[in-house]
C-alpha cells in the first residue's frame, strides 16, 4: 500500500477515521450475511465484497445526495457506502418487506430511489446503459449531479460495455464508470477474458479520459475519485476509472474456487485495505487499538440491530404477490 | 366532432410526436436516424430542425445502449420516446426492455418507475425478407410490467401516444410497416385515446374475427368478402395487445359463438393462441365451432412477392375460416 | 435391458458431453465458466483437465459473440455445444439465434446449415429474484428453423444431447435449474434417445395433464394427489417443445376429454397457450370441458421463498385444475 | 489517389485490367440493378456499393478457395468478387428460383457455400461473431484458411462488434476485419456516431494490429490487404483493414439524402476509383480509351446475359413455401 498521508498530507484523523469506520462496517456487515446464508436466512445467490471495500467507501464518499449510483449484483458495499440504512438492507437480504426494496429483490436488488440509488442489477453489464440514461437526464435538466456506474473486469468483455462507453463519450455525459478489476468474473481470470488487460487503456479508445488506481488504498480511490468527479462536474465529460482491487472470498456462495490458489488469496490479503488503513494509522498515532475495538464493538451493535429489526420485520403478504408489477392505478 | 382533415398514418405518428414535444419539456425522440435522416420510415421528416438536436437525438447504431439509456432518462424524470427501427433489430435491446424496463418497478418494492414509451416498426410485406419482416409483438405481450400497443388507425396513431406518455410505466407501440402510407380522417378534436380497451371496428352477429395492427385491414376486407355471402362478422381490433381487454372478446363471441384470430405472428405462440386460450378458458360453453387462427407461415419471410404473400395471413385465408367455423365451407 | 446406476441429472448430461466429445472430433463445449469454473452448475466439472482448453472453452462475457461464434464454427463443420449459463442471459445472444441460427438455411436458399447445441438453465426454484429466473422456452419455441428440446428425466438428459449433435439443424436444450439435483436410474444401455416424440410417463382416463422439465415432477405429484381421490390422470412429457407432438397430445386429449397444462412460462404468450389452442383446433369436439393452464403468475419473479412459491405452477394447483375440469372442485 | 504504379511498381499491365475490368464489372451491374429497382423487377432494400467497388476488388482479389467471407446487405460488390456467378446473382436480385439463394434471400442475402460465401447479412453487425466462429473452425481445423469480414462504419458502434474483436484477439484467429468506412451510417456521420473517429486505432485497445488504407485506391487497398493476410496466415492472428471510402449513391433506394451536400459528394466524385485507375493507366500508357470500352461492352453482354438468365428462371413454387426452414428429412 502507498502511504495513504503521502498523497493528502491534510487527510484529517476524522476522515481517516470515517473511511476506516466504513470499510469495517460493510466487511462485518458481510460477515454476518455470510452466516446467515449458512444458516439459510439468506437464499439464493449471495456475492461477497469482501477486499473490496476501500472502492465503495472511497468513490461514495466523493458525492453528493443529487448524485446517482447504478451498481451490480456485488452491491451491499455500495449500498451501505451510499448511506442506506443497514437495517433496510439487512431486511432486504433476509427478503423482508420492510426491506428497502420491500424484500422483494433479495440481495442483488438493493434499491433506494431516495438515495438516487438505482440497484442492484444482476446482468453483468446491464447497468451502464441506465447509468448513461440517468446522466443523459441529469445534463439535460442542467443540474451537475454525476452518474456513478459500478461494474467488474468481466463487464468490459459485453457489448453494452462499448455501447455505452461509447454514448456516454460521444455526448460528454456526466458519467463516472467505475471498473472493479477483481482479477476474475467468476472462474475467468481476467487475460482469458481480455485480449489487452490494461483496461484503463481501453477508455482512450473512446477518448474518454481516465485512471488506473490501487483499489485496496481508500484514500488512492478517493483522490483519484475526487479529480475525476471535479472533472465530471466541470462539464469535460465521462470518466473511466479502474480500480485495481480483489475478492478475498468466492465469488458467490456456490464456487469451490478452483480457479486460483491459496497463495494468491493470501497474498493480496496482506493488502487487506482495512488492515492496512488500520495499521497505518495505528503507526502513525492516530489511532490506538482500543480505538478500533470500540469502533468495531459500536459495528457489531449497528449489526445486531439490523438482525433484529429485520427479523422482526413481517413478510409481504402472499395476497400482494403481483403488487408493484405496474404502477397502482 | 367537426369534419377533420385527412391525412396519413405516418403523419398521425409525426403529429403525436410534435404534440408531445411541444407538450411536455420533458419528452424527447432518441433512435437511430430520428434527426438527420428524418427517420427510416420518414416519420420524423423535418423534427430536427424544429426543435432542435437536444429533443430529436440521433443516436449511433447500439440498441442496447441507447434502449437503456431512455431507461435510466425516465427514471430519472424525463419522458423519452425511443424508437428502434423494427422489431427485428430490438431483439438487441430485449434484454434492456426485460430485464430493466419491465422489472425496475417490481424489484425495487415500487420504487422506481420507468415512464418511457418505445415505438418501432414491425411487420412484412416490403419484401424485406428473413431478417426484416418479423413480428414479435406477441413476445413484448407475455412480457409482465410493460403495456402494449399497436394503433391500427389514423386516430389511435395520433391519440395512443399522447396517452402512453402519460402512463408511468415502460409502453411500447408498434407501428406496422404497411400502415404508413394508410390514410384516414383525423377529427378536428382528435386528443388522447384509451389504451386498454378493444375496439369494435365493424358489428356482426355471426363471427368474431380478432385483429390488430397490420392484420385489422384484412380483416375488414375479410368481412366485407363475408357480407357478399350473408355472413355477418363483427371485427374487433384489439388495440392494446397488453393487458389483452377480454371482456370485448368475451362479450362478442358469447354474441356470435364463433371466432378467427388473424395475427402475423408466426403461429406457434402467436398472440392468437394466447387469444385462443382465453377464448377456451372463458367461454367455452358458448363455442359453436372451435376457434380458427390465421397466422404466418412457420418460415423466416423468403424475398419475393408470392412467397411473401403466401407467407401472412390473407383477407382470403381469414374469410376462409370463418366460413369454416360456420360449417359452409 | 440391464439394471442401469443411480446418477443425478447433472451427472447425466455431464457423461451426454463427455461421450459425444470422445464420439466425434468435431465436438467442443464453448461458453462462460464452462472450464476451469467447471459450469455455473457444476456441470462440467473436470472436464477441462480431461480434454483441454480446445475442446472446452472459457469464454469472456459475450453471449452474443460466443454464440455467434458458435453459428460461425457449426456452419464450416464443427460440432459445437454452446453453454448460455441461463436463458435470462440468452436475450443478449436473441439476435444472433433468431436472426442467423434459424434463418441462414432459409435464407440461403438451402445452402447453409448450423449443426449448433445450445444449452441453457432455465425456471425459477433458487430464489434468485427477478432477473435470474426467467423461462423463456416458449419464446424460442415459436421460432422456425430450430428445435427445442426440454429434457426432464435422467434418460433424456443423458440421450437427447447425442441425437441433438446429429441434427442437421439448430437444437436448443433447456436444463431445469430445480433438476440438476435429481437422480435417477440411468440405464446401463442407455443411448440417443428419440427428439421428436412425446412421452406419456403415466397413464390415466380421466383427465391429460401435459407437462415439461420443471413442471413434470409436479404433474406427477398432483396425479398422485388425484390417484387418493379415484381421478386417473394422464401425464403427457412434451420432450420436445419444438416441433410439438401434436399427436401424442391429441391422442390422449381424445381419450381423457379434459386437459390441464403445467408451464412455468408467465400464463400469457406461454407454451401453454400455444398446447391449449392446438387441443381447440385439433380435438374441440372431444372436450367435455375447457382446456386448463397452470402457469406463472404474472410478475418478475420475487425473491422471498414464499412469494416465489406462490408465483410458480405448484402440484395443488394442478390437481385442482383437473378436479374443476373434471366438476368436482 | 496516390500513384498505383508508386506501391507495387511490378504491377503487370495484366493485373491492372483484372482489377479495372472488376471495379466496372460491379458499377455496371449495379447500375442494372437500380434500373431493375425503377421497373419493380427487384423490390425490398437495395443497397449500391457505388464508389466503394476498390474495397471488394482490391480484397478479395487476395483469398484462396479456402477462405470464407462474411459480408452485410451491401454485398452485391462482394458477391462478384468473390466469383460467384453474375447470373446466379442477378436471378437472387429477382427474386428467381435460380439465384444463388433460389430467390428467398434476395439483394440482401447472397450465399454461395461452394464459395465458402456466407451472406449476404442484413443485422448491422451481425455477421461479426459468425466470421469469428468461422476462423474458430478453421484453426480448429489445421488449416492456413482467413476469413474476410467486411463490415460498415456504422456497425463499430454495436455491441457485437466489441465482443467479436476482443474474442478474435483473445483467441489469435485467422480473421482479417475489414471495416469499409464510407462516413455515413444511414444518414449518421461518423463523427455524431463514434466518439473517436479514427476506427484503425480503436483495433490497438483490442491489442489489434491494424492499418487505414485509402479505400479509393484499388491498388493501395490491394497491397495492405496482402501484407494483413500473409501475417495471418503466418498465425499472427486477426488484422483491423480500415477501407476510407464513400458511397455516391443513397443508403439505398428510399433516402432523401438530406444529411449530406451535392458539394460533397461531388469533390469524392473526384476520387472514384475506376476513374482514377483507368485514367492513370491511360496516362502510363498501359491502356487505350478503346480497350476500356471494349471491356465496358463485354461487361454489359456480361449483364444483359444475366438479366436474360435472371428473367427466364422461374419462380419457385407457393407449395415450396416452407422448404428449407430445416434440413429435408
Ligand atoms: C449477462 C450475464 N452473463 C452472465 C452472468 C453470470 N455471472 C454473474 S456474475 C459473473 C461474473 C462477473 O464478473 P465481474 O464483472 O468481473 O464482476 P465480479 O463478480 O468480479 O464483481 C457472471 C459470469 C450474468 N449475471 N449476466
Ligand atoms: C442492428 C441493426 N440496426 C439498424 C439497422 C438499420 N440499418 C441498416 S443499414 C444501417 C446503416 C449501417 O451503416 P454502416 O455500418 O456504416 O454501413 P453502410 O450502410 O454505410 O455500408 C442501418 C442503421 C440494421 N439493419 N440492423
Ligand atoms: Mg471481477
Ligand atoms: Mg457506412
Amino acid at each position: 500500500m502507498t502511504e495513504p498521508h503521502a498523497a493528502k498530507p491534510h487527510l484529517t484523523r476524522e476522515h481517516l477515521l470515517g473511511l476506516l469506520r466504513e470499510m469495517i462496517r460493510i466487511r462485518r456487515f458481510e460477515a454476518k450475511c455470510a452466516e446467515l446464508y449458512q444458516a439459510e436466512k439468506i437464499r439464493g445467490f449471495l456475492h461477497l465484497y469482501d477486499g473490496e471495500e476501500a472502492v465503495a467507501v472511497g468513490v461514495e464518499g466523493q458525492l453528493r445526495p443529487g448524485d446517482a449510483v447504478v451498481s451490480t449484483y456485488r452491491e451491499h458495499g455500495h449500498a451501505l457506502a451510499r448511506g442506506i440504512p443497514m437495517t433496510a438492507v439487512m431486511a432486504e437480504m433476509l427478503g423482508r418487506r420492510d426491506g428497502c426494496s420491500r424484500g422483494r429483490g433479495g440481495s442483488m436488488h438493493i434499491f433506494d430511489a431516495q438515495r438516487r440509488f438505482f440497484g442492484g442489477n444482476a446482468i453483468v453489464g446491464g447497468g451502464l446503459p441506465l447509468a448513461v440514461g440517468l446522466a443523459l437526464a441529469g445534463r439535460m435538466g442542467g443540474g451537475d449531479g454525476v452518474t456513478i456506474c459500478f461494474f467488474g473486469d468481466g463487464a468490459v468483455a459485453e457489448g453494452e460495455f462499448h455501447e455505452s462507453l461509447n454514448l456516454a463519450a460521444l455526448w460528454g455525459l456526466p458519467v463516472l464508470f467505475v471498473c472493479e478489476n477483481n482479477l476474475y468474473a467468476m472462474g475467468t481470470a481476467l487475460d482469458r477474458a481480455q485480449a489487452r488487460t490494461d483496461l484503463a487503456v481501453r477508455a482512450a479508445s473512446y477518448g474518454m479520459p481516465a485512471a488506473a488506481v490501487d483499489g485496496m488504498n481508500v484514500v488512492a480511490v478517493e483522490a483519484e475519485t475526487a479529480k475525476a468527479i471535479a472533472a465530471i462536474r466541470a462539464g469535460q465529460g465521462p470518466f473511466f476509472l479502474e480500480c485495481r482491487t480483489y475478492r478475498f472470498r468466492a465469488h458467490s456462495m456456490f464456487d469451490a474456487q478452483l480457479y486460483r490458489t491459496k497463495a494468491e488469496i493470501e497474498e493480496w490479503q496482506k493488502r487487506c485495505p482495512i488492515r492496512s488503513l488500520s495499521r497505518w494509522m495505528e503507526d502513525s498515532g492516530l489511532v490506538h487499538a482500543g480505538e478500533v475495538a470500540a469502533l468495531e464493538a459500536g459495528i457489531d451493535r449497528e449489526i445486531e440491530d439490523a438482525v433484529a429489526f429485520a427479523e422482526a420485520s413481517g413478510w409481504e403478504p402472499v395476497e400482494d404477490l403481483a403488487r408493484d408489477v405496474m404502477a397502482s392505478p | 366532432m367537426s369534419a377533420g382533415t385527412e391525412i396519413t398514418y405516418r403523419e398521425a405518428v409525426r403529429q403525436a410526436i410534435c404534440d408531445a414535444i411541444a407538450r411536455d419539456g420533458r419528452v424527447f425522440l432518441m433512435g437511430e436516424d430520428v434527426g438527420r435522416y428524418g427517420g427510416c420510415y420518414a416519420v420524423s421528416k423535418g423534427l430536427l430542425d424544429e426543435y432542435g438536436p437536444e429533443r430529436i437525438r440521433d443516436t449511433p447504431l447500439s440498441e442496447s445502449a441507447f434502449v437503456g439509456a431512455g431507461i435510466g432518462a425516465a427514471i430519472a424524470g424525463m419522458r423519452p420516446i425511443v424508437e428502434v427501427m423494427t422489431v427485428n433489430f430490438s431483439l438487441l435491446a430485449l434484454d434492456q426492455i426485460v430485464n430493466n424496463a419491465a422489472t425496475l418497478r417490481h424489484m425495487s418494492g415500487g420504487q422506481v418507475g420507468v415512464p418511457l414509451v418505445i415505438r418501432m416498426a414491425t411487420g412484412a410485406g416490403r419484401q424485406l425478407a428473413a431478417q426484416h419482416s418479423h413480428s414479435f409483438e406477441g413476445w413484448y405481450a407475455g412480457v409482465p410490467g410493460i403495456k402494449v400497443l399497436a394503433p391500427a388507425t389514423i386516430e389511435d396513431a395520433r391519440g395512443m401516444l399522447w396517452t402512453a406518455l402519460e402512463d408511468p410505466d415502460p409502453v411500447i407501440l408498434f407501428e406496422h410497416v404497411m400502415l404508413y402510407n394508410a390514410s384516414g380522417i383525423l377529427p378536428a378534436d382528435a386528443g388522447p385515446v384509451p389504451i386498454d380497451k378493444a375496439a369494435v371496428r365493424r358489428e356482426g352477429g355471426d363471427v368474431t374475427i380478432v385483429a390488430y395492427g397490420g392484420t385489422l385491414a384484412k380483416a375488414l376486407a375479410a368481412a366485407e368478402d363475408l357480407a357478399g355471402d350473408g355472413v355477418s362478422a363483427e371485427v374487433i381490433d384489439l388495440r392494446t395487445l397488453r393487458p389483452l381487454d377480454d371482456s370485448t372478446i368475451l362479450a362478442s363471441v358469447a354474441k356470435t359463438r364463433r371466432a378467427v384470430i388473424a395475427d402475423e405472428g408466426w403461429r406457434t405462440g402467436s398472440l392468437a393462441a394466447e387469444i385462443s386460450a382465453r377464448i377456451m378458458e372463458g367461454a367455452f360453453w358458448n363455442l359453436d365451432a372451435p376457434v380458427a387462427r390465421v397466422c404466418s407461415a412457420e418460415v423466416p419471410i423468403p424475398y419475393p412477392r408470392h412467397l411473401e404473400e403466401a407467407a401472412l395471413p390473407q383477407p382470403a385465408a381469414i374469410a376462409a375460416a370463418a366460413r369454416a367455423a360456420l360449417g359452409r365451407p
